[in-house]
């Protein structure tokens, strides 16, 4: 896929919680066609402390409305400047980078989305474009409290939404790996992206249940296109670039310790 | 419209803005972004006798105005090149050159040798000063005697232009490249990377998988520069400098204390079309200032 | 409230927070921002036998995340600072060390001999490091024999608590540590600056009046941390952490790779009150992660 | 004087031309008091490329409305981003640095403040200051175009205005020393600021007429408190500091060729 440097127009800054911002963009010109999984490199202005780009997922992309979101985490400086972004700023963006997610082959298959955290970014539209091509979706998302579990009705617009959080305030109390859905149901494909721990027990989960599993590795990068090696994992054939090989693998191909 | 061509030993550059090895991939990773051919050279990535793994993840860390990195020289060796990446690149209407890395020097000479039969890859630059491989690397760019030991066999086994890459780890930078010099380079480049450090300080571990890494980006232009001055005024040879050019003006600086050519690493990071932007402004500088050619600037620094 | 108490060599810090020679004045340039009583010292301006006009004009440029300085040693002498400043800045509640620069021998046994009589200064800081004058300086920080031997002859006369400051621009320095250790050095300080320079483009002259300078700030923090690493694994007597420290965790980077203090310079010039900032910080971090003392994060990097 | 750090706030920022930005700073507490030629350094926040404080003349203060007012002069990022500060943004200051202009002896003295470029930035309150104390003010500004004369009524408000531009655009033709005025009338006391080649040429009218002639300088900083030494102009006294013992000096102290 053709990659482009963009600079797209902030539409809408919307505060989801103290730490999580959906930052709108959108463009005079037509937003290219981007797939599930996809990420950009973002290039943070006017922060003293931010040199490298910031790699942030697609977190949904309205064609009608020819918007892109952004889910930003508050982490350090490079999220902090990107979350105080206002209505009208402009912001440099390489995209879409990365591969992304497949959907599963037989049309009838059951499919969860398990998301943590800031991994529940690209989750949104993956959900969107498996519900588009005929897919049953549920979502599984968890978080440490209430306050942190954000959007919610967005999810629902494209499947069943279940949550947990480790501190009982919404959903099921505990991590997402314990939530009484596995215990129930059977899926043919998770999709996870989150803390490595949780993407682990998901992992784990789905190997015992003998299911699909495709997780999205947020590595730190440089570049972001495969030209620095920075960014890589062990496979089973060595180091690869999780920024053009990645950032889903299938967990098949992953030296994971699971 | 000024004068833009450039000759840096045996090298015909259209213009003296190249890319830095390990920083620009083969360059394709870039095409979607620029027109390949308007650069004067391409220094791909670091090339060894042998397939490498290169270190563990991680591999990167940030710094104020700059980046460490830990690769170590991951690539799929020489063979992989000639037989695959070659065909790719052959026909891109710039210089593409190679750079050569080795633990022994046997495995320079190797490389250098299955090199010099392509065509269409007129020079390569010989990297004497990697901070991020156990065994060799920069440990022969840090001592004269090992330095001139590895250009002198790399010269007699490579006869296209010989780019020698000089480590900035060291005392005397001049000193290392009059050696490379008296063994016959066409040219030096400088600088590598500065081998720093980072630490995570709530893990209380290193960042960095191998503890130590090389420092590049705006941070060590300063550093840089100076040398590429002291280089200039020791050696004959042409003198290409990088480290930490950004725009256009960060390159006529190198080129004011000395260097005949620049290299851009880390600035494609950040604008994967840096590389255009500092030709387009070099040329304006040019025609601003009255010059005829990008010859009239090297070294003319006034003191 | 962990404790923060350390020593180091011959001296006893309340806490390890230092302020660099050159970039802290006497101290009293600052008394109006914070309460000097609560650094845990003070390492005043580079001191020399006789009065000096140190460099023309331009002496400063600012560069990527640092600067580059050219002060060359401005001071009034030694006598001056016995006479004049020695009086107003002996009461103060911490370590107030000298900083001794000399272009010979001589003149830095002469300047630490004067000093070893001055009641309330514990110690000197050789600055065998200093980029920014012709004679001596640097020169002496750049080899083992020439900084051996001004060690040997200084530490003959003074018998106070010595502390010698590194220059980084060098191939190993901890082999320049090892030699100062031997000749019988209380604690190394490192780094001084590293030699850069900058160029005005359109004025095509140097920035400074001297081409090059002393790069500080926190583009050479990766560079000095790395340093701090590897002297502290082959010395015995303390390491004095600095080079680009502008907040707390910096600074705890510098501890938990092996500094048993740190100094910070620069960062003082954007943010006076920097110091105070980064004593609670260190504090704040100690309790956190449940340390009773500073002692404890000494080299505490697991690898 | 005992010097604060004080983060004031912006009331406003007046555009006034391309170049030339009006910040109107204030405060919760009352400001301190500051002298006419003093200077404060600036730190400037969210511009990547600026790592060092800036020094920027007091323009004018205002006790009654608890006004500090900054004259910036767009030259590179760092007065960029100043100039970019909107209501409400907090500005951290080192303050009140450096000397002042020394009013004349005799309350008769005829008086001439000669700025050029962003140099007329200490001169107005230098005219409110002298003014106020009982002194018969006058300004010579000069610039190169009539759109960088600016804020001509407010200093009409302490004394009589003349201006020169280079093109002749406004008031006479030329540079601030072919002004007529100097020809016709004899100043005792010129205050200067501005570019260098400017501050010699009133320098050496002043040394012709037997005035008394103070100028400010503007040598690059660093500290701007006396700690780093590199700002250092060479006196009959040696080199001194230009943000301590200056920037205001008797032109029979510097070692200038006039
Ligand atoms: C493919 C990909 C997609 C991503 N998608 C999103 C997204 O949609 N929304 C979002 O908010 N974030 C996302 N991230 C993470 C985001 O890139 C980092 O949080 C961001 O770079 C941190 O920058 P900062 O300047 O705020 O923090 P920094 O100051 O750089 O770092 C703050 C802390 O976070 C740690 N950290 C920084 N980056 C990473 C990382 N990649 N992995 C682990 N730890 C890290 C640092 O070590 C440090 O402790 C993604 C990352 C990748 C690689
Ligand atoms: C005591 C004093 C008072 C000042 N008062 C004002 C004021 O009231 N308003 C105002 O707008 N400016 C004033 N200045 C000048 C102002 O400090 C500089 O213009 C500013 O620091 C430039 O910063 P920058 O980041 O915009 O430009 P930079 O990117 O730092 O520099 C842009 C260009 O300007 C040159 N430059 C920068 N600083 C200076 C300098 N001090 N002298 C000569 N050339 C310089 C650089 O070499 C470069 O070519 C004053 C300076 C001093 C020392
Ligand atoms: C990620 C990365 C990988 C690099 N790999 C190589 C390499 O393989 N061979 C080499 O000679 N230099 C390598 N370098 C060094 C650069 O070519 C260059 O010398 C250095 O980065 C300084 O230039 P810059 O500041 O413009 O990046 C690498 C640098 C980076 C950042
Ligand atoms: C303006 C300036 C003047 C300095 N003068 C001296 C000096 O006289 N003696 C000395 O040993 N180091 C001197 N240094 C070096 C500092 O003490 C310190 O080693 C260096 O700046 C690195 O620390 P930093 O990055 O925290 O500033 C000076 C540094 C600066 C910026
Ligand atoms: S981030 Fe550069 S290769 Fe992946
Ligand atoms: S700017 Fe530091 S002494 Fe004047």
């Amino acid at each position: 896929m053709k990659k482009f440097m963009l600079d797209l127009s902030v539409k809408e800054n919307k505060i989801l919680s103290d730490q999580y911002h959906l930052l709108i963009l959108t463009s005079a010109e037509k937003l290219p066609e981007i797939l599930p999984g996809q990420f950009a490199e973002v290039r943070v202005d006017g922060s003293a402390t931010t040199f490298l780009r910031r790699p942030i997922s697609i977190h949904y992309i309205d064609y009608d409305a020819n918007e892109l979101w952004l889910l930003i985490q508050v982490k350090g400086d490079g999220t902090k400047r990107l979350a105080q972004m206002t209505a009208g700023e402009s912001l440099n963006l390489l995209l879409p980078l990365g591969n992304n997610f497949n959907e599963p082959v037989e049309k009838d298959a059951s499919v969860l989305l398990v998301g943590g955290g800031c991994g529940v970014a690209p989750l949104l539209y993956l959900g969107a474009h498996l519900k588009r091509n005929g897919f049953k979706v549920n979502f599984l998302l968890g978080a440490r409290t209430k306050d942190d579990l954000i959007e919610l009705c967005e999810y629902e617009r494209f499947g069943n939404v279940f949550t947990t959080t480790e501190d009982g305030t919404l959903g099921e109390r505990g991590f997402v790996t314990q939530h009484s859905l596995l215990n129930g149901s059977n899926f043919d494909y998770f999709y996870t992206c989150g803390p490595t721990p949780m993407m682990k027990a998901v992992a784990r989960h789905a190997l015992k249940t003998k299911a699909i599993c495709e997780v999205s590795l947020e590595n730190t990068m440089a570049c972001g296109i495969g030209a620095c090696l920075c960014c890589v994992t062990d496979t089973t054939e060595g180091h690869v670039c999780v920024c053009t090989e990645g950032p889903v693998f299938n967990i098949t191909k992953l030296k994971w310790q699971i | 419209m000024a004068n833009l061509n450039i000759n840096i030993g045996k090298l015909q550059l259209k213009n003296p803005v190249m890319t830095a090895s390990g920083t620009f991939g083969y360059g394709s990773e870039y095409s979607d972004f620029l027109d390949l051919s308007r650069i004067g050279g391409i220094i791909v990535k670091g090339t060894t006798i042998r397939a490498r793994q290169g270190n563990p993840y991680p591999r990167m860390a940030e710094t104020p105005s700059g980046m460490l990195n830990a690769v170590g020289l991951q690539n799929k060796g020489v063979d992989y090149f000639i037989n695959h990446i070659y065909p790719t690149v052959k026909d891109i209407d710039t210089n593409i050159i190679v750079n050569v890395s080795g633990s022994t020097i046997d495995e320079y000479v190797e490389t250098a040798e299955k090199l010099n039969s392509l065509e269409n890859i007129p020079g390569i630059e010989l990297n004497i000063s990697c901070p991020n491989v156990k065994e060799g690397g920069m440990a022969f760019g840090t001592s004269c005697l090992s330095a001139s030991q590895v250009v002198r066999a790399v010269r007699m086994a490579y006869k296209k232009d010989l780019i020698v890459k000089l480590s900035p780890n060291v005392t005397d930078i001049s000193e290392i490249a009059l050696a490379v010099e008296a063994e016959g380079a066409d040219s030096v480049s400088l600088i590598n990377t500065l081998l720093g450090m980072a630490i995570d300080v709530e893990k209380r571990r290193p960042v960095l998988s191998t503890i130590t890494g090389g420092l590049s980006g705006p941070a060590v232009k300063p550093v840089a520069l100076r040398m590429v001055w002291q280089v200039a005024q020791a050696v004959k040879i042409p003198v290409i400098g990088l480290g930490g050019i950004m725009n256009a003006s960060d390159a006529i600086e190198f080129m004011l204390a000395g260097a005949s050519a620049i290299q851009i690493g880390t600035a494609n990071f950040i604008d994967p079309t840096v590389t255009i932007k500092v030709i387009d402004g070099i040329n304006a500088y040019l025609d601003r200032h009255n010059f005829q050619s990008v010859t009239d600037i090297i070294g003319a620094l006034e003191v």
